[in-house]
């Protein structure tokens, strides 16, 4: 059987397990990611688990080097305290390891996105003061934006995500276009892909526009405009996903087994 | 010298209406039933300090002992939305919850103000961000040698901290490991500090990743075992992840989190 | 990724003339037997940077291999003078040594700021004093939100740091205890760090007060069994105290100090 | 016998042995000290083997809460940690314990003092870029004078050293004269004690001028002023230190004769 999405009533695999394990190829070995709760860790943590076992993660609780045999429910689970090379302060994990770009991989959710990969954690709808929806807000996320050397964005594509325009910029990818984040002092590169369900977006050279570059088995063009709330701009040399490999479905599906597990 | 106290005690006399509180902790050891006895007690109109608002700061909003909230993460780590956060700030339910809003790296970076004596900190955040439109203390400042911009913070000087901790000594010193987060800024940050621990031991033998908080920069320690679950105390317990996904429903309803609370906090003592 | 090389690899390749260099070291861990390395291979007009700048300074400037010299306390600890040092200083003895002078709390929050990716830290420091009329990057800052005057200094990025730690893994992360001084900070504040160790081992066993240095944060490891004598390294040696005793005799004539220089670090290899 | 340092020929105690004692008199059981080396640890582990066995000695390599069983010959000594409560790297010392006036004595040596406390410990004669002695610098001492909640020096006196303007002001005590540690924003109290082989000085409570309040049994007011570069203050209502009693001598005597020792 050709590698694809299967039947409609028996996925070989779901979209999310696509998402994740195309984020986690992105993860070379021997690098060091700065890596969110949900679905980064989940991709980082398979990447381990797979071809990067070398892989350094760093969560913002302080644990750097962090090795859990499991997927850890919070940033903060005992696992990751208990397999990290060191356990640093919170202070010291934001100024001696973030600030001064150390980190290679920043990944990161969002709740809304625009076509600059500018980020909204914060608030959606109505004003800051009374909003529609207050979300949790900016954690790590500012500083992750602007200082990892890259930024990966893991998040699913739909039009309430995938905005024309954030409602609150938690987090900067290219601000206004071309230029913008030298001029703000930013250092990292910023936003280098964005994986989704869908597929996979990446800024075009010139504009910095998130432009659809790969598209996952089974998934259309016409799928990723409709779930898009820009007019998406598709590249010339679209390509496809590989599949998931056995060996990394295994691995993920192991892994997220093991989810918050207290033992 | 820290004095050892009950926890009803250290409460009572520490934490009063009105007073800028934090009750530090990242994930780990974070002062579940001291958040409670001040529910218990009845505080109102404090502002509640912490980088990380999670389920206790969610139980205190929604008792209405806040007024004022300064954070930089409102949520249920890897569960989602804090309900009663959202519901107050989104509807002033049961009271109006005032917002000052950052990011990670500014609060640490004002606690580390805090416990150095330094009225401000400097770090590259924020730069580009929303925050600086709705968080007024978030201001640029120049490099006196280059000339560069960065971003300067005021330090936070709560007037009570609270932190949980696995073991303190008969004289008061406390010992923590494991994530330690910034709970020895937060502690020397502030002008009061209440430190709850598992057990006071004759003497604190030296664990790895210890922090050592000196008795004479403590005001009160009180002997709480358990006092962090649902969260844990490295060593001692392991997180109840699975209260974390419970409180998602038992929070989402203003009634069933009013009906929780009266059976599992106001109703019991100190012993809950 | 740290690589393991040999010490007079490590030096010839990190060191070069003309560099910024910080072997750094409170007392303890002192990187002895690499700035032994440095006078044998030759090095010239170095900037040596250091808080304390003890015999090995004295060694490295009377051996003419340093310019200037960045510090906050020049002397041989609990004995008094460094007598190279205050040749150089007051005779030009064997060459001219500019100095660069601060407090100690300002050199170390010029490693906070080098470490932190920074261009400069505020502290109160300095004011009042003789330092900032002789030391131009000592500056006056204002905190943007009280107005209330403070003192900044720049950051510090040495070319290359050198410390002594007790222990490495095969795979170059670095632990070192007891007394860590401003290692980490000197080490993440530079373009390029050599650490030499007591042992490397297979594994690094947790040991209370450690501070670990990721190998990815190191450029190379050098195995050196005694690299800190006659300073020390906690859990393997204890200070020669006696050595820092007879250093102010050896140190005080030129020529005995030549002659015991040639003896014990010019005609001996690594394993002095 | 009557207290007194003896006969010429065989002092009971010698000046150097009744000023550390005098200066480990002023440390209060409970209080935290920062302590430099040589005679201010040697006064400060005195207190703790006397009166004062809960006073908590911070030292600049970062050792809280030290307790040493014997003299250590450096600030580095490895009893130094091994005997700490906790053991912190040397900014955090000076940031988090020195800065915000956490410490209730910093005790401080120099080479030169004036009337107003002010101390030099860098260079003496020439100028600075020429000087005729190079001394070791700084080190702590300009924030421990500036940041202790008082400060108390240590230091024999001879007109070489209590002189009329310091060469260089390495540390602050009360500056050129009243309001001037409230202009600088010192927030220390400054010198409150100068404890010397020959007596005390405290700071006049109007002019802030060090004046002789106390002398050592068998001192003399014309030993003082020989001893002093400028013209000596003596106070109304001089006192005589107490003796060492028999207990504080012992407990000196058997420190000093493990300094430095290495087991």
């Amino acid at each position: 059987m050709s590698p694809g999405p299967g039947t409609e009533d028996r996925p070989e695999w779901t979209a999310d397990e696509m998402m994740t394990v195309a984020a986690s190829r992105q993860l070379r070995d021997g690098t060091a990611c700065f890596v969110g709760i949900g679905l980064p860790s989940t991709a980082a943590n398979l990447a381990r688990a797979t071809h990067a076992p070398n892989l350094v993660l760093i969560y913002e609780s302080g644990c750097l080097g962090a090795k859990p045999d499991r997927l850890p429910l919070s940033i903060g689970d005992g696992i990751l305290a208990d397999t990290a090379e060191s356990v640093v302060s919170v202070p010291e994990v934001f100024n001696y390891w973030l600030q001064p770009g150390r980190i290679d991989v920043g990944f990161l959710g969002a709740a809304q996105l625009d076509r600059l990969g500018n980020l909204n954690t914060t608030v959606i709808g109505g004003s800051y003061e009374d909003p529609k929806v207050r979300l949790p807000g900016a954690g790590g996320a500012p500083e992750i934006a602007a200082s990892c050397r890259e930024v990966v964005v893991v998040v699913r594509q739909t039009p309430r995500t995938f905005v024309d325009t954030v409602d609150f910029v938690t987090s900067v990818g290219y601000g206004r276009g071309p230029g913008d984040r030298e001029r703000l002092g930013l250092r990292g590169g910023g936003p280098r892909l964005v994986i989704t369900d869908l597929g996979v977006l990446e800024p075009d050279p010139d504009s910095l526009e998130l432009t659809l570059t790969r598209l996952h088995p089974g998934a259309t063009v016409a799928q990723a405009r409709a779930a898009t709330g820009w007019p998406l701009a598709v590249s010339d040399d679209l390509v496809t996903s590989d599949p998931p490999t056995d060996v990394e479905l295994t691995a993920l599906r192991a892994l997220t087994a093991t989810l918050g597990a207290r033992a | 010298m820290a004095r050892i106290v009950s926890l009803a005690d250290g409460i009572a006399e520490l934490v009063s209406d009105g007073d800028v509180v934090a009750l530090e902790g990242f994930t780990h050891l974070i002062p579940f039933a001291a958040g409670h006895e001040i529910i218990r007690q009845g505080r109102r109109d404090l502002t509640l300090v912490r980088m990380t608002p999670d389920v206790i700061y969610d139980q205190l909003i929604g008792m209405g002992c806040a007024s004022h909230l300064v954070f930089s993460w409102g949520g249920n780590p890897g569960v989602g939305s804090l309900h009663r956060f959202r519901d107050a700030v989104q509807n002033s339910w049961p009271t109006r919850l005032e917002l000052e809003e950052h990011s990670h790296a500014g609060m640490a970076n004002r606690y580390v103000a805090g416990a150095s004596g330094l009225p401000f900190a400097v770090l590259r955040g924020y730069t580009g961000t929303d925050l600086p439109r709705h968080t007024p203390n978030i201001k640029a400042i120049s490099c006196p040698f280059t000339g560069e911009l960065l971003t300067a913070v005021p330090a936070l000087r709560p007037d009570v901290t609270v932190v949980h901790a696995q073991r303190a000594d008969r004289a008061g010193n406390v010992q923590l490991w494991g994530i330690t987060g910034v709970q020895k800024e937060a502690v020397l940050a502030a002008h009061r500090s209440l430190v709850t621990v598992e057990e006071v031991v004759d003497r604190l033998e030296p664990v790895p990743g210890q922090v050592i908080l000196p008795s004479w920069v403590v005001t009160a320690v009180a002997e709480v075992p358990g006092g962090s679950h649902p969260s844990y105390a490295q060593g001692y317990s392991v997180r109840d992840n699975d209260f974390y996904v419970g409180w998602d429903e038992i929070s989402r309803d203003r009634d069933t989190f009013r009906q929780w609370m009266e059976r599992h906090v106001l109703e019991v003592g100190e012993l809950e």
